[in-house]
């Protein structure tokens, strides 16, 4: 039984980092319908320069973690200017909109691969407080509950921010439809250029504490839980913040007892992207999706 | 009849778009229909043309019941359409589009083409021709090398039909298409509907330009919140209490 | 015989123009040291860059090491690095290229074993010897006679591994747990389960994970309830220091050993696992806390140039480098290739930063695995 | 010259495979159907017609067909749920599953799991892969033109048109992939016989994006557009290369650099350089 509570736990846990990782994928997803295949390369400088400014320029976690988390956000505006935002009135903004973001992720990871080299790193031993608490046999950590509560409040916070502030109700309006908020004297392109802040942004935190929990921080990080990342806001439906949580834990449960259920590691991944195969056929627009199937 | 629609229903979450729609189209005749905004017109138009399926009653095409047909197999059978919002393929030329809509003509088969036999030019010259006759027909043969996406909005409207003409049908739905055009070209547009019917077309439409429909229509059907009104000439149509009512209704609304 | 005037001034004439030769040779290229063209095809982009990166340094180290005492006569290099993304194509576009438009005497690498089954092909067609530095899948050395490899396969490595530790610490029963996605990682797995069955010691337990895993939360959890007396991994240092860090966290204790191949073997794995590699055994072609004058320096010229400890496939690399000059002052030319592979044959108790280097028959490398155990954050022997 | 081959040979080759490739995600593109899963396609063909030929002696062009009928028969089979499914999702839908083909590659007997399917006779020439190409790009031409080709730009441009225009708009697009499977199958067999070993990994996600690439960079107005595509990205590093640009970080971001600048200034790809096709 103790086996079942601690799986329990490890599934909530990576559900939550894959949930972190969702929540700003699905974010610009749901206002632009554009999938920005650059946040996994964003999600990976948040990480890596936050190690740099601790290391490096020798600053505090408390210090170092906002401003790499602020440095994330001012990415995904670059990411928006240079990638996303000329392509904005063509037809096929969707296709072309992934591809110039693919072009955006190969150049974000070549330039981490020429600044911080190929090679695993991880934060400083010791920077962080990590406290590790026994409960009989179950085992868990003050990071890992950290970890699992900063992605729900995020989830609460997010949602109760569009559902509820001037520039979150701008936020969907845009959403919506971008020609009715233009009408309502909605800046679109200023909205726009905030979603992708906020969304690289969250990104870059969920890099930060993703490589403080597994100690390791590398240029290609993100290429494990991109295709995770998918999975996660397919399966909460796209563009639903709640979704991209609740998705990634129920992704992260799936996971977890796959092993304990079956004892064969080696269907992990088989089932996870079964699942999604079948989730997109028998209910595309997600678990907690709009209910609309999005024709994008 | 030639098309017969019996106690067609159909909801959408719950809101009736349709309730037990009954009328009858005669055959070789333009056939109006006409209500106000919400009424149940293009939600009837999709059920004819298999793009929304009935929840109940029957659909007659010349006495077969077609309601449970794809739409490609209704179109088959001789039933083009035209859409109120313009469905044309707006990164083609104009004689593309109309190219496009010869599928059911036959013709540009394949292996003739892959072994470039004689049958394949002459298949080519036979589609070409009589893409620009239905170009001609709808008046835009001049613009047949233009991008659909280049045209005027009355152009468009045009172009739209010179497609849906390319099926050569048997029975064509237009939904509003004049909508937008200048009065020359709704001359024109009236001129041509007549030809069609007089060459055998049967022609259901809708329209909000009242003057038109009741200069043009052998008999019209008044939705109201998806039930039928009246079916009959235009003189009793309009004389019909409840028609007056529902539009001076709608005229007070806008 | 008596020489004769006429004779005597022949033979003069013969000389004269012969010297005259000679120093018109000489004036063309006056007492310079020899060059020899080395090709690298090392993955320096993509996934398997981390390695590409330390097998370029380790390399480049050795160059300035040799270029900088090659003085007057002796053997200069001059290397051509290329990079195959790590992809089995851009490999082959790699070695047409420095086989047949860089003309260099001999490639060393491809970093990847997948890579190498398809290139390593084109070099033996054109007679080009091939030096793999960290290519550890079976069958490489049979692609034909002109293909070496310094580095020891995990079948080379691994047995001597078990039959240590059980032979040590007496263990019974161990769970095993392996990258089921990448050919190195498989090859490792293949080796330790025989190793294991070999030496009748029961394996309680199968768990696999994929490249790029971070996560090893659930099969650790399965692991740790089934009590084992060691986990052995069979993975490379990205997955491995996870895997060691979480087992930790996650209550799999210390005194249980986590016994690991020749992708353990790398600073990186005390540096992300921290405190929790206490205890982490394994067997490995390189030792880095090795004693040999030679090795020593190594790691403290690397250290001090690159500003991080060397790692195994840094001082394969480098090791490679000096093996091939041992063989090119013997060749007598440093463009000749059939003599350079000839020369590599002969490559006998060649003291490296491997310690006592030779080929086997097979051209595989033959040098002395050793078993290693961290204790106290370093690597130390543990038995041989 | 011959030293131009010798360096180069593997180089063309490549291209020619690469370019069929690309064709294989031309055909479903051109009935409007974005699929992310041709390169499981491709690894269907390519282990299907390597275990032919090296375990049951099965002569190369048979094992060939049936590599590609393989994938075709596949494609056939998931058509039908997957197809129903639209635009980024379908995407998706199809990426998962050629994750699903990749791990079920990693994990068969049969396909050598992770160390790859090893000894594959080397049968394919420069001769036979462009005569595919040729072939093919001949086919696909014509299939532009015909009655079928233009059924699946109308379903690229408006499904609900082409369904009331009397085109079984079902049909057609599960025809368009399972053409495109089909030419993907071709392709991958001639890979296998090309390249002495194959691997699951070579058939992941970032190869599925690089078909995707081919067709963005070339262009999808005709089948020049993805040859060209396909031609321009697998030469780019050597030219990179050939030009000092070596050292690997530097040139992978070029290469994203230039994959930028082609989507942001030449929306039609590079083939729109070469004048106006239709």
């Amino acid at each position: 039984m103790s086996i079942f509570f601690q799986q329990l736990i490890n599934g909530f846990f990576i559900g939550s980092v894959y949930g972190l990782f969702a929540i700003g994928y699905t974010l610009v997803f749901g206002v632009l319908d554009i999938l920005n295949l650059a946040h996994a390369a964003i999600f990976t400088l948040g990480g890596l320069s936050a190690l740099w400014l601790t290391t490096t320029a020798g600053l505090s976690p408390w210090e170092a973690f906002p401003l790499a988390t602020l440095f994330s956000g001012v990415l995904g505006l670059v990411l928006y200017r240079v990638a996303f935002a000329p392509l904005r009135r063509r037809a096929d903004s969707n296709l072309s909109g992934l591809i110039s973001s693919i072009a955006m992720a190969i150049v974000f990871e070549s330039a981490a691969m020429g600044i911080f080299g190929a090679r695993t790193v991880r934060f400083p031993e010791g920077m962080f407080p990590n406290r590790v608490w026994h409960f009989g046999s179950i085992i868990l950590t003050s990071l890992q509950l950290e970890i699992v509560v900063v992605a729900l409040a995020l989830m609460v916070v997010l949602t109760a921010w569009l559902k509820h502030t001037r520039t979150g109700k701008a936020v969907r309006a845009v959403a919506e439809s971008e020609n009715t908020a233009r009408l309502l004297g909605i800046n679109v392109e200023r909205i726009v250029s905030e979603t992708f802040f906020v969304s690289s942004a969250l990104g870059g935190a969920a890099g930060i504490l993703y490589g403080l929990y597994f100690d390791a921080l590398a240029p290609n990080m993100g290429h494990s839980i991109e295709l995770k990342g998918l999975a996660v806001i397919i399966l909460g439906g796209m563009g639903s913040i709640p979704g991209a949580i609740l998705g990634g834990i129920a992704f992260g449960l799936s996971e977890v007892f796959t092993v304990e259920l079956t004892g064969m590691s080696n269907l992990r991944d088989a089932v996870a992207f079964t699942v999604l195969l079948l989730i997109l056929i028998l209910k595309p627009s997600g678990l907690l999706g709009r209910g609309r199937v999005r024709e994008a | 009849m030639f098309l017969e629609f019996e106690k067609i229903s159909r909801s959408f979450g719950g809101v009736n778009a349709l309730s037990e729609v009954s009328f009858g189209v005669q055959a070789k005749t333009i056939h109006g229909l006409i209500g106000p905004n919400g009424s149940g017109k293009t939600t009837l138009m999709n059920v004819v043309s298999g793009l929304t399926g009935p929840d109940a009653g029957r659909l007659l095409l010349d006495g077969r019941p077609i309601h449970r047909l794809r739409p490609h197999r209704i179109a088959a059978l001789g039933v083009a359409r035209t859409f109120q919002n313009i469905r044309l393929f707006p990164k083609m030329t104009c004689m593309e589009n109309v190219i496009a809509g010869q599928h059911l003509m036959g013709g540009r088969a394949l292996f003739p083409r892959l072994f470039r036999l004689p049958s394949a030019r002459a298949e080519e010259r036979q589609s070409v021709a009589n893409a620009m006759a239905c170009l001609a027909k709808a008046g835009i043969e001049g613009r047949a090398r233009a991008l659909a996406c280049s045209l005027s909005y009355g152009e468009r409207r045009r172009l739209e039909i010179a497609r849906a003409m390319a099926l050569k049908p048997r029975i064509l739905l237009l939904d509003e298409p004049i909508a937008g055009m200048r009065l020359r070209e709704i001359e024109e547009m009236e001129t041509l509907f007549r030809s069609l019917v007089e060459s055998g077309v049967t022609i259901l439409l809708i329209e909000h330009n009242m003057p038109f429909v009741m200069r043009l229509c052998q008999r019209i059907t008044v939705l109201h919140f998806g039930q039928t009104v009246t079916t009959g000439a235009p003189e009793e149509v309009a004389e019909h209490p409840e028609v007056i009512e529902a539009y001076l209704g709608m005229k007070s609304e806008c | 015989m008596g020489m004769s005037a006429g004779n005597y001034a022949k033979k003069t004439a013969i000389v004269l123009a012969l010297a005259l030769g000679l120093t018109g040779i000489c004036s063309r290229a006056p007492a310079a040291p020899k060059e020899a063209k080395i090709g690298f095809a090392l993955s320096m982009t993509g996934a398997a860059a981390a390695y590409g990166e330390t097998q370029k340094n380790g390399a480049q180290l050795a160059i300035d090491e040799i270029n900088a005492r090659a003085g007057k006569n002796g053997i200069k290099i001059v290397p051509v690095f290329e990079d195959d993304a790590s992809q089995p194509e851009q490999g082959v576009n790699v070695f047409n290229r420095l086989i047949f438009a860089d003309n260099v005497v001999i490639i060393i690498g491809p970093t990847l074993s997948n890579t190498a089954q398809v290139t390593d092909r084109i070099a033996q067609k054109a007679g080009v010897p091939v030096l793999g530095i960290s290519n550890t899948a079976k069958g490489i050395t049979d692609i034909g006679n002109y293909i070496f490899r310094d580095s020891l396969t995990e079948m080379q490595v691994i047995p001597d591994t078990i039959r240590v530790v059980k032979k040590k610490l007496g263990i019974k029963k161990v769970a095993l747990m392996y990258g089921n996605d990448d050919a190195f990682t498989m090859s490792g797995y293949n080796a330790f389960k025989k190793a294991l069955l070999d030496s009748h010691i029961k394996i309680l337990t199968e768990q696999t994970f994929s490249k790029g895993d971070r996560d090893f939360s659930a099969q650790l959890t399965e692991i740790r309830s089934l009590k084992p007396d060691a986990l052995v991994v069979s993975a490379l240092v990205e997955e491995g220091s996870g895997i060691v860090s979480q087992a930790r966290e996650l209550g799999i204790p210390v005194s249980v050993p986590i016994i690991g191949g020749n992708g353990f073997n790398s600073p990186s794995l005390i540096k992300n696992a921290g405190k929790a590699a206490e205890n982490v055994i394994v067997g490995a072609a390189w030792n880095e806390s090795s004693s040999n004058p030679l090795n020593r320096r190594f790691v403290r010229a690397y250290t001090a140039k690159f500003g991080s400890p060397p790692d195994q496939f840094a001082a394969q690399a480098y090791a490679a480098v000096y093996i091939v000059l041992d063989a090119l002052k013997r060749a007598g030319s440093t463009d000749n290739r059939k003599a350079l592979r000839d020369a590599l044959t002969h490559v006998k108790g060649l003291n490296t930063v491997l310690g006592k280097f030779s080929f086997t028959k097979n051209r595989d490398a033959d040098c002395t695995p050793v078993v290693e155990i961290v204790k106290n954050g370093r690597f130390t022997v543990f038995g041989k | 010259m011959s030293e131009f081959f010798a360096v180069y040979g593997s180089l063309i080759n490549f291209v020619g495979i690469n370019a069929l490739l690309a064709l294989s995600l031309y055909v479903p593109l051109s009935a409007g159907q974005l699929s992310l899963g041709n390169a499981a396609f491709a690894a269907i063909g390519a282990y299907g017609s390597a275990i032919l030929t090296m375990r049951f002696n099965v002569p190369f062009p048979l094992a060939i067909a049936a590599g590609a009928c393989l994938s075709a028969a596949v494609a056939m089979a998931i058509g039908t749920p997957v197809l129903r499914i639209r635009g980024i999702f379908l995407a998706m839908a199809t990426l998962a599953f050629g994750e699903v083909v990749r791990i079920v590659a990693v994990n068969l007997a049969i396909t050598g799991g992770a160390e790859g399917l090893i000894g594959i006779p080397n049968k394919t020439t420069a001769l036979i892969i462009y005569g595919t190409v040729a072939a093919t790009a001949y086919f696909l031409a014509v299939l532009g033109g015909s009655r079928i080709g233009w059924s699946f730009a109308s379903v690229r441009e408006d499904e609900t048109a082409a369904m009331v225009m009397g085109i079984n708009t079902t049909r057609y697009k599960n025809g368009s992939f399972v053409l495109g499977a089909f030419i993907a199958g071709i392709a991958g067999a001639l890979y296998a016989h090309l390249n002495f070993i194959i691997t699951p990994g070579e058939f992941g996600f970032s190869a599925e994006v690089q078909l995707l690439i081919y067709n963005i960079v070339g262009g999808t107005r005709s089948v020049l557009g993805p040859i060209l595509g396909a031609f321009i990205i697998t030469v780019l590093p050597e030219v990179l290369r050939g030009v000092g640009v070596t050292a690997g970080p530097l040139r992978m971001g070029v290469n994203g650099v230039i994959l930028l600048l082609v989507i942001l200034y030449l929306p039609n790809g590079l083939s729109s350089l070469f004048g106006q096709k239709r």
